[in-house]
């Protein structure tokens, strides 16, 4: 146990921070927006690449920094930007920039990932379709290869940024009599051509931060294929574990426990603080307890990386805990605010932006997303604990 | 010994759920939210015509004098249709506050009117439940002045009974000079709750809760009591979608209902929400045939149905999957209704500590 | 709605508040023991037959009243007995006694009902298995017709009061080849033969109130079949369903609930009584509120049964709910007595003779025993919302 | 950084749990029980042996002179073995109340007799954390008098350390004359706690301890810390023996952890389980390297431990079924166990009020 970093360490993290100071105001305030970077988002990045705070393990061939991975780094580019609240940077979309890395070919990674990484080029994901959610291996969104081009009919969903994307990476069924994990193929495409058809889907937040996307005879070149035939699946579970590693992230949640200590101690019922309600202050010590307990378990988790073994079981929990948690955290800031927790959008009195409501909303959604709480305990189940898989059924029994 | 609704009982409620099934569907509810309107106006005339705004005024006074639990069925059905009127504030907290602490003439004047939907009443007694955002309400020579907060249905509202600090009641027309009224937006767009500055606006004292608080308190109960059978009602619902979702939807090649963990949600939504009725069907019940237990009940189904029905809206979401958080089957209106009926009139944490004061605990 | 018991209702009630006024003195103190019945029980149990308050709805020519059947007078009998805490009569084993009065020869219900409703011949019951658990239709116990004997080869478990029991009733296998519902018979036996042995099962009180009990060729007459050969798990069910119907008992709830309440007022931690400290009060609050809608569910029961109308689901969630909810006041007393709540058997400073721990363990017992939760959970979501069972799965997958 | 335990502290747990693994198998516990002992003699005197009751007491003292970290890990693996004999009391809340609030003289006294098993010492505190049954502990003129309850280690005791009611704390002789010991039973019977009177027993006080809270408060920390490492390892157990079982038992020819409700019981234990160790290894660790951070920690730690052990305690019984709740696997003394670590020290809700405290709340 040396929670203490190495000097190699402290000297990156104390140039970080005279960066951040000298620099924070030319960064581009509030979170980045869905869809193309502004000129100063692109300004902000080009300088946070060109000193290693962004992209920092890309080649420097297809506009990264360059340098070695280093676990570490990481966590403390990560920690020290959160801390000074300023935007950081990003290395390219970190769902298909990964993939192409590792599995592209020569040409697609000269062409795709340069402009990805400096927010030139927005991507979106066509994994899910409306009969495919927990079961995605099921999708049935078909491409046909007709001379040199494949012709894609189905629909997707919940592919985010849509509307904003200039690029797509998809799965879909090529081999309709392969088993069904081995008969996707994993394709990348351009948004602007003819037969997709993007429609918003707005969520419980009153938002569209999704959409349902519909392809008709969807015309797109073969060449746009990563891996081979029917090895789609296999490509993109590299990526699905990505989104989900950063789903339940503990920093984030101790962040939202001190806002809520803040609320709780600044909001008042007739004069008394509410952090001094007991039947509120327990709570609050519950789930800070919790908070705690995963905070650790990140720590563990990022030790065991270090030392390039598999975190396992504190690995496995961090969803199911951490999205649970944090909708926890927004219930009590609501229940203790009472009647004001429930305004909401423009309302006068609204407490923290409305950031409470919408936050009990968004957690509750991404406890369903990407994996829902009962696909997770059954990975837990399985492949933590190893208790075997439900037996196979009777067809049509 | 019977415990059990009525023939009459449950026709009144059939005949409320049935008219509101066919008027009062998702879609007019959309349209009501697209337009900012808490006060649909063709199912306002439905429910004036169905004579159920009177349904706890007296015979003479133009209502139909029935019970509370008649009035608790219909907070239930309009839970259940997350209809867009004015309901628990005008036809039920303000004649209570009327029957209990008006005289005979602000009980005829405005008795009749609200059993026939000519006038709304809005009800303001949130700073006596819990002061958060004002300086208090103050009566002086008539007229009060001061900051009322989440004044229930006080947007459509033509007329007011506001509490002041001391826990007495008055009148005060919505419209007069003095009076400025802002719309408080929250989660729920089906009703109206509003923000009421009052600067020395003309106000008529119910004069019987001038030294005595139990027409206050009369009111707040049975504000409690009907939120909390709002709250059955729209839980009842977001159950029910959630079984018949889970009938139909499939992954994994087998209905979803099949698997253990989606059958175990669903049955512990019914499980917990079944005593729900039963403790709603009681309390309503007491308040005409055993008064001396309603302060307590109220308080406990207010809270209890709080919980239950806020677990219910999250795990009916989650049965539903990616499908439950998305605006295309509505499941949302339902869950936002449960999520501002829990905070009104008292969050639960207060309300239960309140029950335990009303046992002298 | 109405509350109110009719006139005649009226007038059973306070006859009976009159004789347990007159005669509480002569009923026996404490909780009726396993085993063999006191002369002072079997006194007791005798004038209250004669008064029609025990053994009231069997047949006079089998030692009962002989009353015509009266829900809510069964109901009035249940209330004032516990009212006046006075010890409530019987109408003999309350599991094997419908049976034999609806399916049992003349022969049997001559020779069995009289002396099981007078307390002289005691019941245990032969149904679980170490295997057959939550499935119990699977039980392997099996039973041979040799000439005009069972021979009985087996071992049941779960056997409460078999050391003092006169007779068994019993599940097993006469049928192996039929499928497993329909291979079963129903046997009645004295217990006082060779080839059974009882040897008792210590539970996590620290109490043997259940048995295991081994039979090794055990001979018991043919004729001790209550309905036909391989009929057994119809026999059975109905009794099932009665020994089922009593866990969860609102009632019971209510008088815990108020034990607690009790406890709460008088215990103080630095002086203040528990039931001021806001987070045991809280507590104490949400299970107030719950034993209440478990209360008045228990009226809606009542009244469905008065109209002879299934009462549905309010009928099916009184174990799931009731167990859960007995466990938790227990745990709450546990709690704010604190250290105090620990004390177990004959610990000095013991509070209410150590119930509060005992009633916390076989709360957890009867959440698991007659029904599991998990088993309650799929009886409620199949039989009362409709889901549709687990698919059959392939044998050996 | 690197949050991990260091091979030496694997080993350390290793070596613990190895040994308790063959001399104190469930069968050598029973006996235990049967015979009413808590201090089993050949488990104890493999303890002494191994070294580890001076984990936390100075090389120059007789002990070891590891960390908190490290007596945390026997913790966990003693909790893990349900094993009889005194620890938390005497190796760990003693020598820290020695080393906080005592002379030189007392230290270098008891501390190696303490490291050696020559002396076992009994805790009194409770009182200072929640006075129920006692009318307070008086120091004057050198001796005690008052009652002391829920002293841990108290049975099997040489000698005692007791917290008076201003807090300060001393040294006295368990067989001395004026001290009165009774066993508490409780449902817990692999250790005892004790109430002890005392009427004017010569009493030797920690001088530190006078007029400074710390060396109490630093006593009830580690209690506590290593109470909550205690039910980690029989939480663990029990989630261990929970799994095993429902890959074991078959029902409807199926073994029971291939039905979704079964696993997703295992899930939810090992899921809330499994960041307790980190925060207990934190926890932990803070005693050494941070202080300043403990005391809101080793409350956190106490009351969360307690929560997810009950549960656990109780979920792992159900997966056993019917088999859980007999005697036959002896899985209640594991029960039981957690079911005296959530009271010792301060029930789980008494624990949080003081982690809001310690944080300026």
């Amino acid at each position: 146990m040396d929670l203490a970093y190495s000097e190699r360490h402290q000297i990156f993290r104390s140039e970080l921070q005279q960066f951040l100071k000298e620099h924070k105001d030319s960064a581009p305030k509030g979170r980045a927006s869905i869809g193309k970077a502004s000129d100063e988002a692109k300004q902000w990045q080009q300088l946070l690449i060109k000193r290693g705070y962004a992209a920092r393990y890309i080649p420097k061939k297809y506009g990264g920094y360059g340098a070695e991975f280093d676990l570490l780094e990481s966590h403390i580019i990560a920690e020290e930007f959160s801390r000074a609240n300023v935007r950081p940077g990003h290395s390219g979309d970190e769902r298909v920039v990964p993939v192409l890395l590792e599995l592209g070919t020569e040409k697609q990674k000269q062409e795709l990932i340069e402009p990805t990484v400096n927010g030139e080029m927005i991507w979106c994901q066509g994994y899910s379709e409306p009969g495919s959610g927990s079961d995605l291996a099921s999708l049935s969104t078909k491409a046909v290869l007709e001379g040199d081009e494949w012709v894609i009919n189905g629909q997707k969903i919940w592919t985010s940024g849509a509307q904003h994307a200039d690029m797509c990476f998809c799965l879909v069924r090529t081999e309709p009599d392969a088993p069904k994990h081995q008969g996707i193929s994993y394709l990348i495409f351009t948004m602007d051509r003819p037969g997709i058809e993007v429609r918003p889907l707005v969520t419980m937040t009153g938002e569209a931060i999704f959409n349902e996307t519909f392809f008709t005879d969807c015309r797109v070149p073969a060449d746009g294929i990563v891996g081979k035939r029917g090895e789609g699946w296999f490509v993109a579970n590299a990526t699905l574990q990505h989104e989900r590693g950063s789903l339940g992230d503990p920093n984030q949640t101790e962040s939202r426990l001190r806002s809520l200590v803040e609320l709780m101690k600044n909001e008042t019922i007739d004069g008394t603080p509410l952090i001094k309600i007991p039947a509120y202050r327990d709570r609050l010590m519950r789930l800070q307890a919790r908070m705690l307990g995963m905070k650790y378990n990140g720590m563990r988790i990022l030790t065991a990386y270090l030392k390039k073994e598999e975190p396992g079981l504190p690995r496995w929990i961090v969803k199911l805990q951490g999205c649970e948690l944090n909708h926890q955290i927004a219930a009590l800031a609501i229940d203790a605010m009472g009647e004001l927790g429930v305004l909401y959008e423009d309302s006068p009195y609204i407490r923290d932006a409305g950031m409470w409501q919408k936050s009990y909303m968004l957690d509750l959604g991404l406890i369903i997303g990407g994996g829902t709480a009962q696909i997770q305990k059954n990975m837990i189940g399985e492949r933590a604990l190893g208790l075997p898989k439900e037996p196979k059924y009777q067809q049509g029994a | 010994m019977e415990f059990a609704l009525s023939e009459e009982q449950v026709m009144l409620q059939d005949s409320v759920s049935g008219y509101l099934k066919s008027s009062c569907s998702l879609d007019v509810v959309r349209e009501g939210v697209a337009g900012g309107i808490t006060k649909q106006a063709d199912v306002w005339q439905g429910i004036c015509d169905l004579g159920i705004l009177g349904i706890i005024i007296p015979g003479e006074l133009g209502g139909v004098d029935m019970g509370f639990l008649d009035a608790a069925l219909i907070a239930e059905a309009l839970g259940r249709a997350i209809a867009p009127i004015p309901f628990i504030g005008s036809a039920i907290m303000a004649p209570v506050a009327l029957l209990s602490g008006g005289s005979e003439e602000q009980k005829e004047n405005w008795l009749p009117k609200i059993a026939s939907g000519d006038t709304v009443f809005g009800v303001g007694v949130t700073e006596q439940i819990a002061r958060r955002e004002t300086d208090g309400i103050v009566y002086s020579d008539g007229t009060l002045s001061g900051k009322a907060m989440f004044v229930v249905d006080g947007i459509d509202a033509d007329m007011l009974i506001i509490a002041d600090d001391s826990g007495a009641l008055h009148i005060v027309d919505a419209n007069s000079s003095g009076v400025t009224r802002r719309a408080l937006k929250t989660i729920d767009k089906t009703r109206a709750v509003a923000e009421i500055v009052f600067d020395a606006a003309e106000a008529d004292t119910l004069p019987r809760s001038k030294n005595d608080k139990e027409p206050l308190l009369k009111t707040i109960d049975a504000g409690r009591i009907m939120i909390a059978a709002d709250t059955l009602g729209a839980a009842q619902v977001m159950v029910e979608q959630a079984v018949a979702y889970a009938k139909e939807r499939k992954q994994f090649d087998r209905v979803i209902g099949s698997f253990q963990a989606v059958k175990h949600m669903c049955a512990e939504m019914a499980s917990d929400l079944e005593p729900c009725r039963s403790l709603i069907w009681y309390t309503a019940h007491t308040v005409n045939d055993m008064p001396e237990e309603t302060r307590a009940l109220a308080c406990h189904a207010k809270a209890h149905l709080s919980e239950v029905g806020r677990d219910i809206a999250k795990t009916a979401t989650e049965v539903h999957g990616g499908m439950g958080f998305t605006d295309l089957l509505g499941l949302h209106y339902w869950f936002k209704r449960v999520g501002l009926n829990r905070q009104l009139l008292g969050s639960p944490e207060l309300v239960r500590e309140e029950a335990a004061l009303a046992q002298g605990w």
